[in-house]
């Protein structure tokens, strides 16, 4: 068919202001994504309610567990909100790091299943260093157990960017293989292998103290009644924000960023523009491993200090994925988001222990958020991934999204919007 | 050289081999479902969930009725249920359908082991009861042969439903009217439009298929291979599947094979108390090799051309 | 528009998956008087309804909570070991008198989290608690819940020994075997004590020790049994927890003899000639028992042996001979007496 | 000139044995465009009726109307006399209509018998798909028609010719009395041509009406009755094959209604800028598209490329702005060669390019204006930091001078380019391009789709930077922006150029050429 052009309203200056623009932007921003969460709460609800909970009770425990609120009754007042908020901290911290490193190959029109194995990796070489130097002093170790975590994340990461580059193997399937050959690593390390804690399978030794992230609050004192030292929460949140604005300024700020958005939304006019494609999704690859490396280095420095099988069989990896969605892929909805799904994680077991309520709740609110904001994706966040040439004009464009890896794409024909606001 | 003969012992184990077998089986029929799904255009990523699905409506149902053909039927429900989520998600309203699976996947998991601990308050189901379990089959006579008896003819059931269900699927696909609109529409939607067939009639069965396939493989790992229920027990054997039916190609014939690797894979590390290597290293193999074969060294895959591409009528 | 009716199909699919639920659910709990003795469990990483000691120990809690009306329990599940810290801290926080931790993995955050709640009660099954390179400390506040499963695992030892020589077995090819877990010391001990006494009845006896470097997995188990009944074994003795029910399940399908561990599992499988039995839920109701009547024993809490019925083994589907029997009581009166030892270490 | 009025429709019980299809007032519009406007097409039964007119005329659309893949906003159909009501393919294919369309409805992996019986297969045994009697069926078919084809073939193993008997065999497989061919030719090489219409005039033998859609007229004269002339959404024509001629046909077609007048002093040429020599470069099907061409631009000068679309020019630009390989030959700016170096290295040369589909080549939908308009130089030296960091605020005062300079109406540069309307999208792109100071500007279909303001204000762009010493190579499909921008015109034809023409070169003579008329047949060269 020959494809007529549907010439819009050209936009009379004066007739939108910018501020009413904006405002219709940051609401069509977050708009879905709050109303995915609550539309996810309420699903929740109904699931307790029909299996004869009381939804009241378990969300009075996700909040109180989650971020100390509603502490209160017979069933939550022997809590301790700054312990819960702590431990929120503590979970958030690796959340951020993936969901960034799942985000921002989707910026590039990516889906990184593999920010789990990329983590796993960073961690064995972040705690092969920590364990192997721990004598070395913490202004040189610290920094290299970091360091080497990170590029372990990129190298794994790379990996699928140059697949995808060069042989054009799906990174959905690159990515799950990865993910299980780094895990059964790890596993053959911590069982009889070579980092194994001697008579404890499953750990290794702890790294240096030099290799340590400082804790918030340290000493041997009492704090809100609870000793010092339960207060998890590390200097590895600050990295991740520190991380959170380097995404920023690397997606909005630098050339790079700009080729890696270009790619994610025309791969063709970014060539004709002169930007090398598969350059541009390897470099991705490697940033987005990086971050996912630097998760397990800092949760081996900040938290647990030794290698254990967590960094293989937590599903930090895959909540990374639910997180990117649902911050919409950008710097500051991920770091909200990751507190949200953080504070989901360290309540569901409080729910459980005090209301009886089985924390896998928690399992189904983030399913049914991520449905909500895959059915309104692309409209939402413009994520661009159809391939639709023609849109019989008249109907309202319709909601169209293909694998997010199509090397060739093109735009959906959506109305122009600034015309429709008059 | 010592380890060479222990490969070789290895490899005249009758035990290695119906195991690879059964795990292979395992895998297959999600892979079937895999295979029709996206040679319709829809990517399935959410077999996983539809099997563990499966696996526990299998359990519950072996629980409460003792029969495992009803619980049978009712795990293909089960799995074709999800199926009908995926579907209505990705085919009406057009959503990625990798996130749509990734979410199926997440939502099946987060249900199950809800409802196995609200069901059994938290204790879990018990096993399920042998006689509530698809049964062997030991084949008289044949079984005894050398060999090749245990491993042909020792298995269970579902194995042999499996088998029929390859040939099935594959006769079906190639063979068929059905199977050729299922191709046509996943090549190529607007033209099988044109030729007057319904696209997303063909889509929404399709993806329905896998569910029940996927199902069926729930059923054949809680109560066939083992007999219980575990949050989570599927293990990321949707993802496997998903990844062999890749590997072979987009066929049932080399998605079996690619199975089979798996399966193999699987079977080997259990086997490997005659080999002197380290369990974890060897589970690693089979996914190396998948991503050998994917990175085309040995040849590329190519998906059906309208793979993952929801259908607008009237688009070009 | 859309959106409701994706609203529509998600609860439709919902409801019909909770359907079977709605049958099922009741809710527990009864109002206790007293002084109130609140109670922890935190699981490992297999959940409560692993079908091995995460399960018993909660059977145990529940025992307690029937029979003393001001005991109230609370249960956490860890998905993954990071949560071995903030659970164990959840409980002790809130100010419970006893919290239990389940299993030989948590040893070192039990360590941790006891350091910091010097007056919180701690109990750990099977293991102690122990320090990061792996050393075992002796915490005041902290009972370790230790078994001799050596002595469990040489009973059914004793009658798998028994049985090959007896020559009565299916394959015939002198040879029994074992399906583990992980290997670690509990799993390591119950084998020991097996292959120590198989071989002392029947020395030409072979014993094959597998792992499936999992606890929870059926089909593992069941492919390292299948191929152990593949080599020859008659016997499959299972070490494995829920993973061990596969074990069970590729003996009865082989026709050739099980033992069970941990519970008597004679219900799980038609094979299972004995269980290697370890009373986790006993050990369980005796340390929650133990801070109701304010005995709590700490470091100094006396494992769980066949001397003091912690440990022990129980009848299994299949009638033995008499004189199978017969040793078995022989050789169980001889340990409790001392003048047998079976060994702890492990030696394949 | 024998050009008769639009013919009235007549009582239809009248013509009930001879009219195959008649379309009265059809009207079909966008938001902004008409595409058909009020047409009435009538064709005879057992003829092959041309539909012809530029790119963008309504061709493609009425005809999607008849097939039903559009639904007309006002009109009638009548099939052999008959009102119908057309909602779907399937409508149409019961009617007896049947349409082989430009892109093929093909399934390159199924077999040419499997292709052809699709959604009407022989099946026995409830559904097995019975091979032999699908092929026995396609035999029978081709032997009636003359169609030859092996049935188990796998059709993405045929050239495209056959591909299209394969098209033609579906059609009639399903029975169909009336075909419409959409552009038929296009894909195919002369030879290819001829075989086609040798199989044309065999289905009109047999009974068959045919409707041909193209803008290649020397096809036109050869194998149709009759000629129906649309221009930009109307009928401006209906001719009869045998009383007219390519002249008159082009002149129709091309019209000269809006003639736009660009005010531009004469050229002043200096050195060559842009030297190509001998270039080939094969399309995406792997056909050559640019065959041996060679050219030359100065500075200071438009050469114009005029020529059918499809006949090269694409393919060409493509090869020029570095993003398609060339096979063979030397491209050159001043003294630099930049044969195949790449896109970002060809920029740096001082190429710039307006590509011809600003959406899905221009811009980035969703960048703002702002982004927009330093695509392709977001590591110049002036918008980055050493290549690494964007300096938003110089990005800034940079975009608000150029939506100031070339007038891009916009509240904001921070709005998406998406939200914009053609004409401004289109401004956006060209003063990009501009302001990078280019040696040479490929312009590729500058003002498709664009408001008559816009095109004006573009044009009067394109001639000042000529008059600051840029080449300018043109390509349009609009024949009055060639001729009325341009200081010397190369007329391409099937990836040649054929000739060069003077600015003043005559329509007619433009047309011709264009059409592959005006010059020595080299037909049998394939």
């Amino acid at each position: 068919m020959a494809a007529p052009q549907a010439p819009t309203k050209p936009a009379k200056p004066g007739e939108t202001s910018m501020p009413v623009i904006w405002a219709k932007q940051l609401g069509r921003l977050i708009g879905a994504p709050i109303g995915s969460v609550i539309f996810a709460f309420i699903i929740g609800a109904i699931i307790v309610l029909i299996t004869g909970g009381d939804p009241i009770q378990a969300y009075q425990g996700l909040f109180c567990g989650g971020i100390g609120l509603f502490c209160t009754g017979d069933l939550y007042s022997s809590i301790t909100p700054a312990l819960e908020i702590s431990s929120t901290i503590v979970f958030a911290t690796p959340l951020i790091f993936t969901g960034l490193a799942v985000a921002l190959p989707f910026r590039a029109g990516l889906f990184n299943i593999g920010a789990q194995g990329q983590l796993t990796m960073g961690a064995i070489a972040a705690a092969a260093v920590g364990i192997h130097y721990a004598s070395w002093p913490g202004f040189i170790l610290l920094p290299a157990v970091l360091i080497v975590g990170t590029l372990a994340g990129a190298a794994w990461g790379g990996i699928v960017g140059v697949l995808k580059a060069f042989t054009g193997a799906h990174e959905v399937v690159t990515t799950i293989m990865l993910n299980y050959i780094a895990a059964f690593f790890l596993y053959y390390l911590l069982r009889g292998g070579p980092m194994q804690l001697a008579g404890q399978p499953e750990i290794s030794a702890n790294v240096g103290a030099g290799a340590q992230l400082p804790h918030f609050l340290n000493g041997n004192g009492q704090l809100f009644g609870q000793p010092i030292g339960v207060y998890q929460a590390h200097t590895g949140i600050l990295i991740a924000f520190a991380v959170a604005v380097l995404f920023y300024i690397l997606l909005k700020r630098t050339a790079l960023g700009y080729e890696i958005r270009a790619v994610g939304q025309n791969q063709r006019a970014a060539r004709y523009a002169g930007i090398s494609v598969k350059r541009t999704l390897i470099i991705t690859m490697l940033i987005a491993g990086a971050f996912a490396g630097l998760a397990g280095g800092v949760e081996i420095a900040g938290l647990s200090h030794q290698l254990t099988i967590r960094y293989a069989t937590d599903s930090t990896g895959f909540d990374a994925i639910a997180v990117a969605l649902l911050g919409a892929n950008a710097a500051i909805g991920i770091i909200l988001a990751a507190f949200l799904f953080a504070a989901l994680r360290v309540a569901g077991p409080v729910m459980q222990g005090n209301a009886n309520v089985s924390q896998n709740l928690v399992d189904i609110i983030q399913a049914v958020i991520l449905f909500s904001i895959a059915a309104n994706f692309l409209r939402t966040f413009k994520i661009r991934l159809p391939a639709l040439r023609q849109t019989p004009p008249g109907e309202d464009a319709p909601m169209v999204a293909t694998t997010v890896t199509e090397l060739e794409d093109t735009e959906p024909s959506e109305p122009a919007e600034v015309g429709d606001t008059a | 050289m010592q380890l060479i003969g222990q490969i070789l012992h290895l490899l005249i184990t009758p035990a290695l081999w119906q195991t690879t077998l059964e795990s292979g089986v395992l895998l297959l029929l999600p892979a079937l479902g895999g295979v029709i799904s996206e040679r319709s255009g829809v990517v399935n990523i959410a077999m996983e969930g539809m099997m563990l699905t499966g696996a526990f409506a299998a359990v519950a149902v072996a629980e409460v009725t003792g029969n495992p053909w009803i619980s049978t039927l009712v795990a293909i429900a089960a799995g074709g249920l999800m199926a009908v989520i995926h579907a209505v998600v990705s085919i009406r309203f057009r959503a990625d359908q990798i996130i749509s699976g990734v979410a199926i996947n997440i939502f099946a998991f987060g249900i199950t082991a809800f409802l196995n601990s609200k069901i059994t308050n938290f204790q879990g189901f018990n096993p399920v009861k042998p006689s509530a379990q698809l049964p062997y089959l030991h084949i008289p006579i044949l079984d005894k042969i050398p060999f090749f008896g245990p491993i042909f003819f020792d298995q269970n059931i579902i194995v042999y439903v499996g088998l029929f269900l390859l040939v099935a699927v594959q006769f079906m696909l190639f063979r068929t009217r059905l199977g050729l609109r299922i191709r046509a529409v996943g090549e190529h939607p607007q033209a099988a439009d044109t030729a007057g067939i319904n696209v997303y009639s063909i889509r929404y069965g399709s993806v329905i298929a896998s569910g029940l396939l996927s199902g069926l493989a729930g059923a054949f790992l809680a109560i066939g291979i083992t007999n219980v229920f575990n949050d989570g027990m599927t293990d990321g054997r949707g993802y496997i599947a998903l990844a062999a039916m890749i590997f072979g190609k987009w066929t049932p014939i080399g998605s079996f094979v690619a199975c089979l690797i798996f399966g193999l894979g699987t079977s080997i590390v259990a086997n490997n108390s005659t080999l002197n290597v380290s369990r974890d290293l060897l589970s690693m193999l089979p996914y190396i090799l998948t991503l050998v074969v994917l990175a085309g060294l040995v040849g590329k895959s190519i998906p059906p051309a309208a793979d993952g591409q929801p259908y607008t009528p009237g688009s070009e | 528009m859309k959106r409701s009716r994706l609203q529509f199909v998600v609860i439709g699919a919902l409801l019909l998956l909770l359907v079977p639920a709605l049958a099922a659910c009741g809710s527990g709990g009864n109002s206790s008087s007293g002084p109130k003795v609140k109670v922890g469990l935190v699981t490992d990483t297999g959940g409560l309804n692993d079908k091995g000691f995460n399960h018993l120990a909660y059977v145990g809690l529940q025992n307690a909570m029937h029979d003393f009306s001001n005991v109230v329990g609370s249960v956490k599940e860890s998905k993954s070991d990071a949560d071995y810290i903030p659970n164990l801290q959840g409980f002790a926080s809130q100010g419970y008198n006893l919290v239990i931790a389940v299993g030989f993995l948590m040893a070192q955050a039990v360590a941790t989290v006891a350091k910091q709640y010097p007056n919180v009660h701690f109990a750990i099954i099977d293991s102690t608690p122990s320090d990061a390179n792996g050393n075992s400390l002796t915490l005041p506040n902290v009972e370790p819940l230790l078994f001799h499963e050596q002595e469990a695992g040489a009973l059914v030892g004793v009658i798998a020994g028994m049985l090959e020589k007896g020559g009565t077995t299916k394959l015939k090819k002198n040879t029994i075997s074992a399906v583990g877990g992980v290997s670690i010391p509990p799993v390591d001990k119950y084998i020991a004590g097996y292959k120590w006494a198989a071989q002392m009845e029947d020395p030409g006896v072979n014993v094959l020790v597998g792992y499936s470097q999992d606890f929870s997995d059926p089909t593992k188990c069941k492919a390292v049994a299948n191929s152990q009944i593949g080599l020859g074994s008659d016997i499959v003795f299972q070490v494995a927890g829920g993973c061990g029910l596969g074990a069970l399940q590729a003996a009865d399908t082989a026709g050739v003899y099980s033992i069970g561990v941990d519970t008597d599992q004679k219900a799980d499988a038609q094979n299972v000639i004995a269980s290697a039995v370890k009373r986790v839920e006993v050990a369980t109701y005796l340390a929650i028992k133990d801070v109701v009547n304010g005995h709590f024993q700490g470091a100094n809490e006396p494992a769980f042996t066949l001397q003091n019925g912690g440990v022990g083994f129980a009848p299994g589907n299949i009638t033995l001979s008499s004189d199978i029997t017969a040793e078995v009581t022989k050789v169980e009166n001889a340990i409790k007496a001392g003048t047998l030892t079976p060994p702890t270490q492990r030696s394949w | 000139m024998s050009t008769t009025a639009p013919e009235t429709p007549q009582a239809m019980t009248g013509d009930e044995g001879t009219i195959a299809i008649e379309m009265r007032n059809i009207r079909k519009a966008w938001p902004g465009v008409v595409a058909n406007d009020n047409v009435s097409f009538t064709v005879q039964k057992g003829e092959i009726h041309a539909l012809v007119g530029e790119n963008g005329a309504g061709k493609s659309t009425l005809m999607n109307v008849l097939y039903g893949l559009l639904r007309p906003d006002a009109g009638e159909i009548y099939v052999n006399g008959k009102l119908a009501h057309i909602s779907g393919p399937r409508d149409a294919i019961a009617l007896g209509i049947g349409m082989v369309h430009q892109h093929f409805m093909l399934i390159p992996p199924l077999t040419v018998g499997e292709n052809i019986t699709l959604g009407r297969e022989p099946v026995y045994n409830v559904d097995v798909f019975d091979t032999a009697k699908a092929n026995a069926n396609i035999r029978e078919l081709s032997a009636q028609y003359g169609l030859a084809i092996d049935p188990s073939t796998r059709t993405s193993d045929l050239p495209v010719g056959l591909q299209q008997r394969v098209e033609i065999l579906k059609v009639l497989y399903r029975g169909a009395d009336i075909l419409i061919l959409d552009e038929p030719t296009g894909v195919l090489t002369p030879q290819e041509t001829d075989d086609l219409f040798v199989v044309l005039r065999g289905l009109v033998k047999r009974g068959k009406t045919i409707i041909f859609i193209t803008h290649k007229l020397r096809e036109v004269l050869e194998i149709s009755d009759n000629v129906t002339v649309l221009r930009r959404g109307k009928v401006v024509g209906h001719l009869v094959t045998k009383e007219t001629n390519q002249e008159e046909i082009a002149r129709m077609m091309v019209g000269r209604d809006v003639l736009l007048r660009v005010e531009k002093p004469p050229a002043k040429p200096g050195e060559p800028l842009l030297r190509v020599e001998h270039l080939n470069v094969t399309s995406e099907q792997g056909i050559p598209a640019v065959r041996d061409l060679s050219l030359e631009v100065r500075s200071g000068e438009i050469l114009g490329i005029a020529g059918v679309e499809g006949n090269g020019q694409s393919e060409l630009v493509e090869a020029l702005a570095g993003t398609r390989q060339v096979v063979s030959g030397h491209i050159q700016i001043g003294d630099a060669a930049i044969t195949n170096i790449g896109a970002r290295k060809i920029r740096s040369a001082g190429m710039a390019h307006i590509p011809e589909d600003r959406r899905e080549s221009g811009l980035v939908l969703n960048y703002s204006i702002a982004d927009n308009l330093i695509f392709g130089h977001q590591r110049d030296d002036t918008f980055t930091w050493k290549g690494i960091m964007l300096r938003l605020q110089t990005i800034r005062e940079w975009a608000e001078r150029l939506i100031k300079q070339f007038d891009i109406r916009t509240p904001s540069p921070d709005i998406a380019a998406r939200a914009l309307s053609g004409g401004n999208q289109q401004k956006v792109v060209v003063a990009r391009e501009l302001s990078s100071k280019p040696k040479v500007l490929l312009a590729a279909q500058p003002t498709r789709g664009v408001d008559i303001g816009a095109i004006e204000f573009i044009h009067r762009q394109l001639v000042a930077e000529r008059d600051s010493g840029a080449a300018i190579l043109l390509v349009s499909a609009e024949l009055d922006e060639v001729r009325s921008l341009s200081d010397r015109i190369a007329v391409m034809y099937e990836g040649r150029i054929v000739s060069f023409e003077p600015a003043d070169a005559t329509e007619e003579r433009l047309g011709l050429l264009m059409t592959g008329g005006g010059q020595k047949q080299e037909h049998a060269s394939a």
